[in-house]
């Protein structure tokens, strides 16, 4: 499962892009993110694409595990750029390079940055009942997948997978996903219950781990704001 | 893949849809978080975070040679209600933005889109079972709630492209016209198979429960 | 002094109807005193620690914890009472070791100062310094059951639950859950209420043993002599400790050496009776 | 007669390269023998059944099973191992008990009729014909696992493999399905493949053990040559069953009387040393 593997990658992972402080690293990240969006030719998505290859070699990220999870939005945006191609093939080869950018811009962040650094950054604008299901979700999920995986390794060796057969697999997949479903609710009751036991009334309070601004820093957002503003130029 | 996810990148001549997309889930979860009851607040938030988690955990589950996965929102929101549902759906769309499915520009729209199967399924759903099996209905409750959303999907393409003749017209050029029309046949022949096999799973799943533990699934008395 | 903990004839019905009753002798736990629930599963021992968590109202029957009732005392109670629940992967919430131990002050409305101190004082406490930036999922099971310990414990509580917390741990990893329990135990007066099924641990961590079947506390005592009595236990479904179990039968074949409760004090009995008779060889 | 499980010196690296090594002393067993696997947590117990189950390829090593590669040869094996892993919550998905012990042979194509055969004679074997028409969810711990060991079972396979098979039941439950697991391996000849931590039952379910730790097989061997090597134990945050150990002890202590395995053996030394010293009183 991906996201249990980009969770590793960010938590466990000691590259220098890890090393920077999160609130920055956000912030550059979104300088990219808006030069990906604001990019008009394919040079300077090309550019952009150079960057990003070079950005997860120097995060330590896995080009093919990772950045193969961009092929998903260039995918959609197929259905986009299939309305434009009409007009200029140009035009729907850009929609697919940017929303594949787009991700992979995305993707740096949350390899490099850990899901709680991220939940802090949005505690800052969001309602705390919305963070508390974000956390509440990270663990869960958590729970869930070695479940589902347990499960999934079950069902094989008892002989129900099944590659070819769709029905028989589709009705097999059907019912774990119903026991897994039935898990989850008694789960979280029993989640809810241990929580009022420890004091929980409807508020989790999100620590922030301090961190200093290093020279990294500084260069990495300085960088990334020169990226935008080639970009615009351009 | 019985859902399109709007990619970030591709609006950004239609920037007030996504504004309109952020503003209509806002909206709505604004006022469901509000109007969570006090008392039961302690109960619905890890009950919301796991069935986000499922959500997510769901599209894991391997469903054979082809290379589809769900998410089972309307399923969610038959059993937890339409409005933990579309907290669901939000969070989940706001996780899986960042990791390539979706996109963070675009996480109203996509939420709002979704959400609608949640609530769609729901009430349908509701509606179906005081005449037919539970089966029956969450498959019916669950095709028609894809049908919608996966149309209104369509309508936002177009807007945001702000053409719908191009597809109908196609173009002079025959090699273009030919990528064209068979790209669009190939869609709609892969989200038909989506939204097949998220109402046969769902249903099967309800019809699982209904076995196990039919509190979960169950109608008759007043439930979310 | 008033017993911490009194639990007299109560019943409960869960919504699926199922009726569980603990009746028999009444529940009673003193201050400081280390209680052991054993049973059968589905004896209601879970049951039971719900009750007195407060976390479920009985239908008939008494449950009181401080002098107070737990199910609607709640919330005062809650800060006496600490627990450890057998599957911990659900009580730890993260996202950090350290934001979980953190929990409960925080949410109590302590300071983040006072708060730090708290839980840099309980991990050094369970030797977990290091695991304080990790992330839950990334521990050991044993690793896990000492987080939420920590947890558990950082209010200072009065009385401490544990349900089966030695499931899936390797000898070493349970006793030293045992050792720094009874050290808890010793130099703060913890009240401990343990429920397992590791039977030969039960004489280690037990002042007190309940034995809960069929909707019946049918023996109370210390483990000397609810480990004797070998019909009642057999009838729930449970043995002795083995060595007690030994020293049993060869009492009952007529020879009176004593009942050991540890390793320790077999060794020395059988050692005192083999110096006598054996030359060393 | 060859081995029906070979492992030599495996090496195992997961996903987030966590590397687990598994070399050492060659693990071989043969065709109904009764092995435990011991270790520490963590000590890759679970990851060495695994790739006897073939759900996992080593990095660098071999394993046969049968003369076969298990991740290779995947499918043909499947029908030949049965496993019950530890949380048999997640092994049972049918509604219906009956559905779930169905659950093989059906996916395997047989008919409907044939099924049934199966599934009532593996259900009367196990004493859980009165079950077959529950809800596996609303069971007990004890009952769960018959269920979940009658849905392994139910192929006939030649090797059973079980993955703490005992944890979080009550005594009698363990020892019911210790018994069952004698049987079948007594009448039917199946090789039982065990981890547990449950150390003072393994002498009742082992022809031979095997010690894992840190990334070595350290020890080899029937119970009692294993169980008196208590350098290698400790090392291996293992304990010996408390009857071993304290027989060991005594033999330290200069008094050879012999190392009894079970508590009848123990009893019987006991009883002969007291009789020609004391007067039964
Ligand atoms: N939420 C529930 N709904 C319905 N029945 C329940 C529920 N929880 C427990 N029971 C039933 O109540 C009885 C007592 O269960 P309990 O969990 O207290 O037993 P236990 O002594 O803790 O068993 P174990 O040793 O297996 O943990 C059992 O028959 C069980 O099936
Ligand atoms: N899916 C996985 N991904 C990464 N590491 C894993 C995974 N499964 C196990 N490990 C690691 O491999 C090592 C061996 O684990 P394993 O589960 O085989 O131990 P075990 O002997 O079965 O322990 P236990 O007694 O706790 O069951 C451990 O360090 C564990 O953290
Ligand atoms: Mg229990
Ligand atoms: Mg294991």
């Amino acid at each position: 499962m991906y996201l249990a593997f980009i969770d590793n990658l960010s938590n466990n992972g000691t590259s220098i892009i890890h090393d920077m402080n999160s609130i920055i690293k956000l912030l550059a990240t979104s300088l990219l993110f808006i030069a990906v969006l604001l990019t008009d030719t394919l040079i300077g998505a090309t550019i952009l694409f150079i960057i990003f290859v070079f950005l997860f070699k120097l995060g330590q990220i896995p080009l093919a595990t990772v950045g193969r999870l961009a092929l998903y939005p260039a995918f959609f945006s197929l259905l986009f750029a299939l309305i434009k191609i009409g007009q200029s093939w140009q035009e729907g080869l850009l929609i697919v390079v940017r929303s594949a950018l787009a991700a992979l811009s995305l993707l740096m962040l949350i390899s490099t940055t850990p899901y709680n650094e991220i939940i802090y950054f949005f505690s800052m604008f969001m309602p705390p009942l919305l963070i508390d299901i974000l956390i509440f979700t990270y663990r869960a999920f958590f729970i869930l997948v070695d479940q589902i995986g347990n499960m999934l390794r079950n069902i094989k060796l008892r002989g129900g997978y099944h590659r070819k057969n769709l029905f028989l697999n589709i009705k097999n997949m059907a019912s774990i996903l119903g026991v897994l479903m039935l898990r989850t609710i008694e789960m979280s009751e029993r989640m809810y219950l241990i929580y009022t036991l420890r004091g929980y009334d409807g508020e989790i309070n999100v620590n922030r781990y301090e961190e200093g601004i290093s020279l990294t820093d500084i260069v990495f957002i300085v960088f990334c704001l020169i990226i935008l503003v080639g970009v615009i130029i351009i | 893949m019985s859902h399109i996810h709007i990619p970030d990148g591709v609006a950004r001549d239609a920037w007030w849809l996504l504004v309109i997309g952020f503003a209509v889930t806002l909206i709505f979860l604004f006022f469901i978080l509000r109007r969570l009851d006090r008392e039961q607040v302690g109960k619905k938030i890890p009950l919301a975070g796991s069935i986000s988690a499922m959500m997510l955990v769901t599209m894991s589950v391997p469903l054979g040679f082809i290379p589809f996965h769900l998410n089972l929102a309307s399923l969610c929101g038959i059993i937890v209600g339409p409005e933990l549902g579309f907290i669901g759906v939000f969070v989940v769309n706001l996780i899986l933005a960042f990791m390539g499915h979706g996109g963070i520009t675009v996480v109203g729209i996509n939420t709002a889109i979704i959400g609608i199967e949640v609530l769609v399924g729901n009430k349908l759903y509701g509606l179906f079972t005081k005449k037919w099996k539970r089966s029956m209905s969450s498959a019916l409750a669950t095709f028609l709630a894809l049908i919608l959303s996966t149309a209104i999907t369509f309508g936002v393409i177009f807007l945001i492209t702000g053409s719908s003749d191009a597809i109908l017209q196609g173009h002079h050029d025959e090699a273009i016209h030919f990528l064209s029309y068979s790209g669009w046949l190939a869609i709609v022949i892969v989200l038909a198979i989506g939204i097949i096999l998220e109402s046969v799973v769902t249903s099967l799943i309800v019809s699982f429960l209904s076995k196990v533990k039919p509190e979960l699934v169950d109608r008759s008395e007043k439930h979310v | 002094m008033n017993p911490v903990v009194k639990v007299r004839c109560i019943k409960h019905v869960y919504p699926d109807k199922t009726e569980v009753s603990i009746c028999g002798l009444d529940f009673s736990v003193d201050q400081a005193e280390r209680i052991v629930i054993l049973g059968p599963n589905g004896a209601g021992k879970t049951t039971l620690l719900f009750h007195i968590l407060g976390l479920l109202s009985p239908t008939e029957g008494e449950v009181e914890v401080l002098g107070m009732e737990p199910y609607k005392d709640f919330k005062k109670l809650r800060r006496e009472v600490g627990v450890v629940f057998q599957n911990v992967d659900e009580q730890i919430i993260g996202p950090r070791v350290y934001d979980d131990i953190a929990f409960t002050p925080l949410n109590d409305g302590k300071d983040r100062e006072e708060t730090d101190k708290l839980v840099k004082n309980i991990a050094k406490q369970l030797d977990i310094e290091e695991l304080l930036d990790k992330i839950p999922h990334y521990l050991s099971g044993g690793q896990k059951k000492k987080v939420a310990l920590a947890g558990a414990l950082i209010n200072q509580p009065k009385i401490l639950i544990l349900d089966e917390p030695f499931d899936g741990l390797d000898p070493k990893s349970k006793q030293e859950i045992i050792d720094y329990l009874n050290k808890l135990n010793r130099e703060l007066g913890i009240t401990l209420i343990t429920t397992t099924h590791d039977i030969d641990l039960v004489p280690q961590i037990a002042d007190t043993i309940y034995v809960l079947s069929k909707g019946e506390i049918v023996l109370k005592g210390n483990p000397k002599d609810v480990f004797s009595n070998t019909e009642i236990l057999k009838d729930a479904n449970l043995d002795a400790p083995v060595l007690m179990e030994l020293f049993k039968r060869i009492s009952n074949r007529g020879y009176n050496i004593g009942t050991p409760i540890s390793i320790d004090e077999a060794e020395e009995i059988l050692v005192k009776i083999l110096e006598t008779r054996y030359y060393k060889n």
